[in-house]
């Protein structure tokens, strides 16, 4: 166990006397995109003292992984530096010659990218790649070095320690491969992690692991961190200070406690715009879907059981659960791609066909499905008129002028307009073509949407944006929603009903207050208490809590789930 | 007007590449303008150095000399511009219509289509292409419309490879699963859905193949069942005045070097096009 | 040469006129020079061969097959340069019974390479593998006049014939008439008693043999090894003489020719052939029933032209008859003819044929550059008001499906050992009916004048019936015989030769023998 | 190591089948040619008594389902046959062949391989660069260049002007290893260069394809140099795609040398085939074919194999625990 006897987080305040270790001042960095150049990072100043940990926050776009890059000197493909300077310990990383910069990456600074998955080469073993600059640059023996990160494994609460090293990145869960990434920047003791969303591609029980094994090391070390996220309740747990950044320029910057407790910008605030949003009750209304008793498998591998959920008219069932749960296999059942192995499905009193192809025309016009990454469900190559045309045309017979109007109510229902009609997906941001999804589904006029993660891959202040029109369509419309999500945020704001799953069957479902509400079975509380809290002490509560609910399981939940975060499907 | 921006913004080497591609275009149009003597016209001694030899005795006034029967070289590569670049074009399109079309197939369809198409092209690929030609051409004779097929065939094969590869990610992207939830037909799902999006590896692959191909009529035409004579195709060319080369005559150069320039044009303009990682060329 | 050889002079020299027959041309041959000398390697590469080939004598031979066959084996008689028939294993001959029996007095003290002395009866035995039901022998037409061959003691052969035949003890100098050991069935191993013994045969790359130490000929097989190499490429060969992997090959590219003459290392050997190429119309088929069709066609041809351009000037034009003036009783004062499309549009109107239009099928499988003929033939013809439409055939399996089944195609015939055979097979009702008379001519007079000379033992007499035989052809035959090609052989300066033979390429084929180092 | 096997058996049974239905092609193909081997090799004097006393002995009078049915039954005995043509031994006639052909696809295979991936690597080493662009173009241009030019170029420079290696490949008795080498070395060399480009550039395409991957941004922020982000990082997760060009290169040594094999007079198998099937002689067609075909079947289930191997996903698939 790393969380020793702490009960309450002592933040050792970094020494101001010393030098800085890290110092950015007015750092531009400029983008290509076609010909010409442009400013991504406006001459941003910052500070990193020794053994301090700055949170780097803001939505897609506003600069900060380029930032966290920088302060190793490196600039991806098709950005520069313009301008400014980044010294670190004295020396500026931007004069320096290529070597000289690369005989500070691994040893002096290190990183720990979003997801170690991607990161870590499939083709070497862990513990080889863990010790490769410490051996190779470091001037260390193997052995030593070995020595040395099966330790690390140790304090990061790995499994098995002595021999995770021995498998292959494929072979380990997601949140043990974050752990062993940390291990590896560690492995050189660096004076400087930048931790570049280290748990954003993980489950939320996952992620309460990751950050206290993280929490501790840096600590332990004394090591100094630039935290980069987009979550504010994260980065909370574990800097000292925090940087709100956007379109590459500082928004606010102040001690975490300040920022939480009082946010000098509206921006700062619009960062946790989600929870604040509350559906509120709604009467119990007509039944439109009912899944009674059904299971589905992949070839002989069952990966639903005996779900039975009921749909109203009007209303959204939220499906809460980690990934491979099930809950997306849900959605494919429903919509008739992957036919059930058992039970019935039945859809406005009359049963559904099990596959797709043996559904009549309007069967299918009925139920419509937006997915998680609005890039993914567009054809790259279709313009919105297209994209929104086709089911109105296919469905509905509609043709030239007709269809042209239709298609422009439709934008503006999603709040869009005539401008965007000839526009290809890649000319519109991320909300917008979310919105786009949202329309074309609308043209078909469904009774059912099924909505699977349609807001994770969104920034907050347009997640907020979605899950209102969404609300607001299903009052005008009297849509229901099927909502699938990992987001507790967003299940308060858009549902009546939430079902919780787990491993291919349903734990609990029920009304939403009932669920979030307390007692809850043992998997619903560790799904609801792994939420991170806006509040700096959260973290240091829940493990001292979990600590004393008798201890392992906080830990060991996700090692007895070894295939969270790892889908086969 | 945007394509002649992205045009003039293109690195010098794409620029080279059109520019070369223009002049061979050009021939193909413009060749009995643009030569300076009729395609058999024999209009000296064999093999007369062309200006580097010009003080030569009762040499004609050509460019760039003559070939083994005495006719002008460079108004043979002008017309052999015409044979070899229609012939390989012709080829390519058919074998890229009859690959994509399979390859899409087999991609969308999935199942036992596929295994079938993927079969098939399997056993096809096992068997020399060379000796294939060579049989088949035997069998049916070799006019010029037989080679074009028997190559678009064989290629086709190549090029199904590679539609299907790019077209199977496509068609697992979600926006045909839309499609085929929203109830489209299979050729719609092909057409509108799938091909745009493979379209631009596609293209690089044809360039490549297109340069294959024109190697390929340039072998069978060493083999003797290419472009007959007395018509004009570098391959042939190079073939037949190849024995000069041993005496230290240069004319052979010039048709291998018109292939070779094509060639390296076509791949400097796929290369700008950034497609290039799209295709896996593998083969001859 | 072959001084030690008494021949019965009167019947060779009265049967066959030797007078003219192959010539060396001046030019280019090298003069007789002193005696030959013995020793070293021979490597000769040759331009057609297969990876069929085989030492069976009743399989249609290429080039290189034939060449090893006369390294290993010899025949009754040889011809010699000039046509010339030499006593090879037979030391002479005489005919008797209007020519229809011939006996043949043999070569005595002759061994096979394994020691077994030559009789009668391995003559017997060579014959009749051809002769023998179901023979797939080609040699077997030429061989149906033999009614017995009988061994009469071991140096004495008689043949019986059908019909008289002054011209039979060429016929035996025939390509796979070779004389083979008695019982001898594995034909491969290359028994025989020529002077060289085999040592290496793979076909299709290449053959070893050395020389025989007891070969019976003085002053031939001079060289300690000869190598055979299959080199289909034609740069190829020339590159391997001109770095000198090589000492000779054969079938020289005409494109190439003043090009290698440039180097004093390599000498040309050009010599005047048999071989002619022709357009032959069936002249029982459609328009070419008509004589004065046959005529325009053959008025509509430009020789020199094709002559120049697609054998590079090394050959001469035909003049529609199959004689060139390599064979004996070639009559040079027939006029030649030459293209003027005027007289065909003549016969043509004559016809009522204006405006022609006929097929013409081509491949390369009968000589190389037979589509270039085709061509230019076209447009010659078009100034003519014939239309031709070249269809191009497959190469493979040209001579069972498409010569002799079309109405007009491309041919091509080596030269035959004599005007009779030549005549018997390509024109008569015979021809027609061995299946090689490609023109389907049946002309009553030609039939009779073809079997008179073969029974006339009077040169002058011979000659003139031939001289009728050949205007008959020229005059109405459906061969549009355009042109004969030269050879052309390149051999290193190294290498000495007396006066070439030009029956075949490389010396008659028989180099191996033949030639020496100097 | 399960699923190695599995696939190794899968594999094997099809390419069994591959070969079967290419013999079954073959023979029929080869029937649907104009004429037969009486007819080739008769000639010009194939009349029609010879023919048929030909075809008898030949036993081309049998019907074409009864010919190929002995023809499988003496290989299932493991007797290639012999020869129609010259009535010789299948397996002598091919054995020496067949040795000659690898021996040149080895020879070539040698220089080429190695060159092709090391200069690959290099080329995205210095990514870019003039040493990149060079590499890049010279490999166009080897490709681009027909063979049998190539090989007049190298013959006319390296025979007939500097005199230093033979210009054809005829055995030449005696010299031994070293002369047999110096034979070969020109058609290897000519092998080489068509072949180098292919390798060279699939390499560098296979490699770059890999450079934009998140793990090779990471070990360049772990401070790891050019060329052991290329050697260490980057290539064993371009193997499988570089395994396969130069496999399907190494098939295309052995099946695809036909015009080397005219060019220099080297007697190897390709020759062998087109001779036959202008003979007709089905036997050796029906072996030479199925010697390429499972030429072809071995070496793509090698570069499986090879493929597999190299990569740890597919090596140890991932447990259930």
């Amino acid at each position: 166990m790393i969380i020793d006897q702490v009960p309450q987080r002592i933040v050792p305040a970094p020494c101001n006397d010393e030098a800085p270790l890290l110092d950015m001042r007015g750092l531009r960095i400029e983008a290509r995109s076609g010909e010409a150049w442009h400013v991504i990072v406006h001459g941003l100043d910052l500070t990193l003292r020794r053994g301090e940990v700055l949170g780097l926050i803001g939505e897609s776009g506003a600069g900060k992984s380029t930032i966290g890059l920088a302060a190793m000197g490196h600039a991806r493909p098709g950005c520069r530096f313009a301008g400014g300077s980044i010294l670190f310990s004295g020396r500026d990383l931007l004069r320096e010659p290529a070597a000289g910069r690369r005989a500070l990456r691994g040893t002096r600074i290190a990183y720990v990218a979003q997801s170690a998955a991607a990161a870590f080469n499939p083709a070497h073993r862990l513990i080889d790649q863990v010790v490769e600059t410490a051996v190779e640059r470091g001037g260390r023996s193997r052995v030593d070095a070995m020595a040395d990160a099966k330790d690390l494994f140790r304090r990061l609460s790995l499994p098995e320690p002595e021999t995770i090293g021995l498998r292959y990145p494929h072979e380990v869960s997601g949140g043990q491969l974050q752990r062993v990434m940390t291990a590896m920047a560690m492995v050189c003791r660096p004076d400087l992690i930048i931790f570049d969303e280290p748990t954003t591609a993980l489950d939320v029980t996952t992620q309460v692991e990751v950050l206290a094994a993280i929490r501790s090391v840096v600590e332990d070390f004394h090591t100094a961190a630039l935290y980069i996220t987009h979550d504010l309740a994260v980065v909370a747990q574990l800097a000292h200070r925090i940087m709100v950044l956007r379109h590459g320029r500082l928004v606010e910057e102040a001690p975490t406690r300040t920022m939480l407790e009082a946010p000098c910008e509206d921006y700062t605030r619009s960062l946790w715009a989600v929870r604040t949003l509350e559906k509120p009750a709604e009467p119990e209304a007509p039944c439109l879907l009912q899944m009674e008793q059904v299971g589905a498998a992949y070839g002989a591998r069952r990966v639903l059981d005996d779900i039975s959920i009921r749909i109203e008219r009007g209303r959204t069932v939220a499906v809460v659960g980690e990934s491979g749960s099930g809950k997306s296999t849900l959605a494919r059942v429903i919509t008739g791609l992957l036919p059930p192995v058992a039970g019935a499905i039945v859809f406005a009193g009359e049963p559904l066909p099990a596959q797709t192809q043996k559904r009549s025309k309007a069967q299918l016009r009925r139920i419509q499905m937006i997915y998680q990454s609005p890039d993914a469900a567009l054809n790259p190559r279709h313009t919105v008129r297209e994209v929104i045309g086709r089911p109105l045309e296919f469905y509905g017979g509609l043709k030239g002028r007709e269809r042209e109007v239709r298609t422009l109510a439709l934008l503006d229902m999603i709040e869009m307009s005539a401008t965007h009609l000839d526009r290809l997906p890649s000319e519109l941001s991320g909300g917008q073509k979310q919105r786009i999804c949202i329309a074309r589904a609308l043209a078909a006029e469904p009774e059912l949407m099924i909505c699977d993660e349609v807001t994770s891959a969104l920034d907050q202040i347009v997640q907020a944006g979605i899950l209102k029109l969404l609300r607001q369509l299903q009052t005008e419309l009297s849509l229901s929603y099927l909502f699938i999500t990992h987001d507790i945020a967003t299940v308060k704001a858009i549902a009546d009903r939430i079902v919780v799953m787990h491993r291919g069957k349903i734990v609990e479902q029920g009304d939403k207050r009932e669920i979030l509400a307390p007692p809850h079975p043992a998997y619903t509380e560790l799904l609801l208490s792994s939420v991170p809290g806006l509040d700096p002490d959260w973290l240091t509560r829940l493990l001292a809590e979990r600590e004393r609910d008798g201890g392992t399981h906080a830990t060991s939940w996700p090692d007895r789930l070894p295939k969270t975060g790892n889908r086969h499907v | 007007m945007q394509l002649w921006l992205k045009l003039m913004r293109a690195p010098l080497s794409a620029k080279l590449g059109m520019a070369i591609v223009a002049v061979n275009v050009a021939c193909v149009v413009f060749a009995p303008w643009l030569a300076p003597f009729g395609e058999t016209e024999i209009v000296g001694q064999s093999w007369v150095p062309g200006f580097w030899g010009a003080d030569v005795q009762g040499a004609p006034a050509t460019w760039l000399g003559t070939d083994h029967l005495g006719r002008d070289v460079l108004t043979r590569l002008i017309f052999g511009a015409r044979n070899s670049i229609v012939i390989a074009l012709v080829t390519t399109i058919l074998s890229f219509s009859l690959g994509i079309t399979t390859g899409l197939l087999a991609a969308a369809m999935r199942g036992w289509v596929d295994q079938i198409l993927s079969r098939t092209v399997d056993l096809m690929m096992g068997f020399p292409t060379l000796i294939f030609a060579l049989m088949v051409l035997a069998v049916i004779g070799s006019s010029i419309p037989a080679v074009i097929g028997v190559i678009a065939l064989l290629d086709a094969t190549r090029v199904f490879r590679i539609t299907r590869a790019v077209a199977t990610d496509i068609a697992a992207q979600d926006y045909v699963e839309v499609a085929r939830l929203r109830g489209e037909g299979m050729g719609w799902i092909m057409r509108r859905e799938i091909l745009p999006n493979a379209i631009t590896p596609l293209a690089a692959e044809f360039g490549l193949r297109f340069c294959f191909v024109f190697l390929f009529v340039a072998t069978l035409s060493f083999i003797g069942l290419g472009v007959q004579p007395p018509a004009a195709d570098w391959g042939s060319m190079v073939k037949e005045n190849s024995a000069a080369i041993s005496f230290g005559i240069l004319m052979p150069l010039f048709p291998a070097a018109a292939i070779a320039l094509l060639t390296v044009a076509i791949n400097l303009i796929i290369d700008w096009t950034g497609a290039t990682a799209g295709g896996v060329h593998d083969d001859h | 040469m072959s001084e030690d050889v008494s021949i019965n002079r009167r019947h060779a020299m009265a049967g066959l006129g030797l007078l003219s027959a192959a010539a060396a041309l001046p030019s280019l041959a090298k003069a007789q020079g002193p005696a030959p000398k013995r020793g070293g390697a021979m490597r000769i590469a040759i331009a057609d061969f297969a990876t069929s080939d085989s030492l069976d004598p009743t399989l249609a031979e290429t080039q290189f097959s034939q060449n090893l066959q006369w390294q290993l084996r010899n025949n009754l008689v040889e011809v010699g340069p000039g046509g010339k028939l030499i006593p090879e294993l037979a030391e002479s001959w005489e005919g008797s019974n209007e020519a229809r029996t011939w006996v043949f007095k043999l070569r005595r003290g002759v061994t096979f390479h394994d020691g077994k002395p030559f009789t009668a009866s391995d003559v017997v035995h060579s014959f009749n593998i051809h002769r023998k039901e179901g023979s797939k022998s080609q040699t077997k037409p030429i061989l149906n006049q033999i009614t017995s061959i009988k061994a009469e003691g071991p140096h004495t052969a008689i043949f019986e014939l059908v019909d008289g035949n002054v011209g039979f003890p060429a016929l035996t100098s025939a390509v796979g008439l070779y004389i083979l050991k008695e019982g001898d069935t594995d034909f491969n191993k290359g028994m025989g008693t020529g002077g060289y013994i085999l040592e290496q045969f793979q076909p299709g790359i290449k053959a070893v043999v050395r020389r025989n130490p007891g070969y019976w000929k003085s002053g031939h097989a001079n060289f300690d090894s000869v190598e055979l190499i299959c080199m289909k490429d034609a740069t190829a060969r020339a590159n391997a003489l001109i770095t000198g992997q090589i000492d000779a090959y054969n079938a020289v590219d005409t494109r190439t020719v003043n090009l290698l003459q440039r180097s004093s290392a390599i000498r040309i050997n050009r010599v005047k052939s048999k071989a002619h190429f022709s357009f032959p119309m069936m002249i029982d088929q459609g328009p070419f029933a008509s004589n004065d069709v046959r005529l325009a066609m053959k008025f509509a041809i430009d020789r020199d032209d094709i002559v120049k351009r697609v054998l590079g000037g090394f050959g001469a034009p035909g003049n529609d008859h199959p004689l060139s003036s390599a064979y004996a009783f070639y009559d040079g004062t027939i006029p030649q003819r030459s293209y003027d499309p005027d007289k065909a549009r003549f016969h043509l109107d004559k016809a009522g044929a204006a405006n022609l239009r006929v097929q013409l099928h081509v491949s390369e499988t009968p000589f190389t550059g037979a589509t270039d003929a085709a061509v230019l033939f076209k447009g010659h013809a078009a100034k003519a008001g014939i239309t031709i439409d070249v269809v191009k055939e497959p190469e493979d399996g040209y001579w069972s499906s498409v010569w002799n089944k079309r109405p007009l195609c491309t041919s091509r015939w080596s030269g035959r050992i004599n005007e009779d055979v030549l005549f018997t097979l390509g024109y008569t009702a015979d021809g027609t009916k061995a299946g090689w008379n490609e023109t389907r001519l049946n002309d009553e007079r030609l039939n009779k004048l073809v079997a008179e000379a073969r029974k006339e033992f009077d040169e002058g007499k011979r000659r003139q019936l031939y001289g009728e035989v050949q205007r008959i052809v020229h005059g109405q035959g459906g061969s549009n015989i355009f042109a004969f090609a030269d050879f052309l052989d390149a051999v290193s300066s190294k290498v000495t030769h007396g006066e070439l033979s030009g029956d075949w390429m490389l010396d008659g084929c028989r180099a191996s023998e033949r030639w020496w180092f100097s | 190591m399960g699923s190695v096997a599995e696939l190794l058996a899968k594999r094997l049974v099809f390419g069994i089948a591959t070969l079967w239905v290419i013999s079954l092609l073959v023979f029929s193909a080869v029937n649907l040619l104009p004429g037969d081997l009486a007819d080739a090799i008769l000639g010009q004097g194939a009349t029609p008594e010879a023919v048929a006393a030909f075809r008898a002995e030949l036993g081309l009078d049998q019907p074409v389902a009864s010919r190929y049915l002995n023809w499988v039954a003496d290989i299932l005995h493991g007797d290639l046959g012999r020869s129609l043509a010259n009535d010789r031994p299948i397996s002598e006639l091919v054995a020496g062949r067949l040795a000659n052909t690898v021996r040149l696809a080895i020879l070539a295979a040698f220089i080429a391989i190695p060159a092709g991936v090391g200069l690959g690597i290099l080329a995205t080493v210095y990514r870019d660069r003039p040493f990149d662009r060079a590499t890049t173009t010279a490999s166009l241009i080897a490709i681009s260049f027909p063979e049998f030019f190539t090989a007049y170029i190298l013959v006319a420079l390296f025979s007939v002007t500097l005199g230093w290696l033979p210009a054809v490949a005829i055995e030449t008795r005696g010299g031994g290893w070293q002369q047999a080498l110096r034979e070969i070395a020109l058609p290897a060399l000519t092998l080489a260069l068509a072949v180098v480009g292919y390798v060279l550039r699939m390499t560098r395409a296979a490699i770059v394809n890999v450079m934009a991957a998140p793990y090779i941004e990471m070990a360049q922020l772990k401070g790891a140099s050019p060329l052991r982000i290329v050697t260490r990082h980057a290539l064993p997760n371009a193997l499988s795609p570089i395994i396969n060009v130069v496999i399907i290169n190494l098939a295309y040594l052995v099946v695809g040398v036909v015009v080397v094999e005219v060019v220099f007079v080297y007697p190897g198998l390709g020759q062998l085939l087109v001779d036959s099937v202008s003979k007709r002689d089905i036997p050796v067609v029906q072996a030479c074919c199925i010697i390429f075909a499972a030429t072809y079947v071995l070496l793509n289930l090698l570069a499986d194999i090879l493929s597999v191997l190299s990569n740890p996903r597919l090596r140890r698939p991932r447990q259930q625990v």
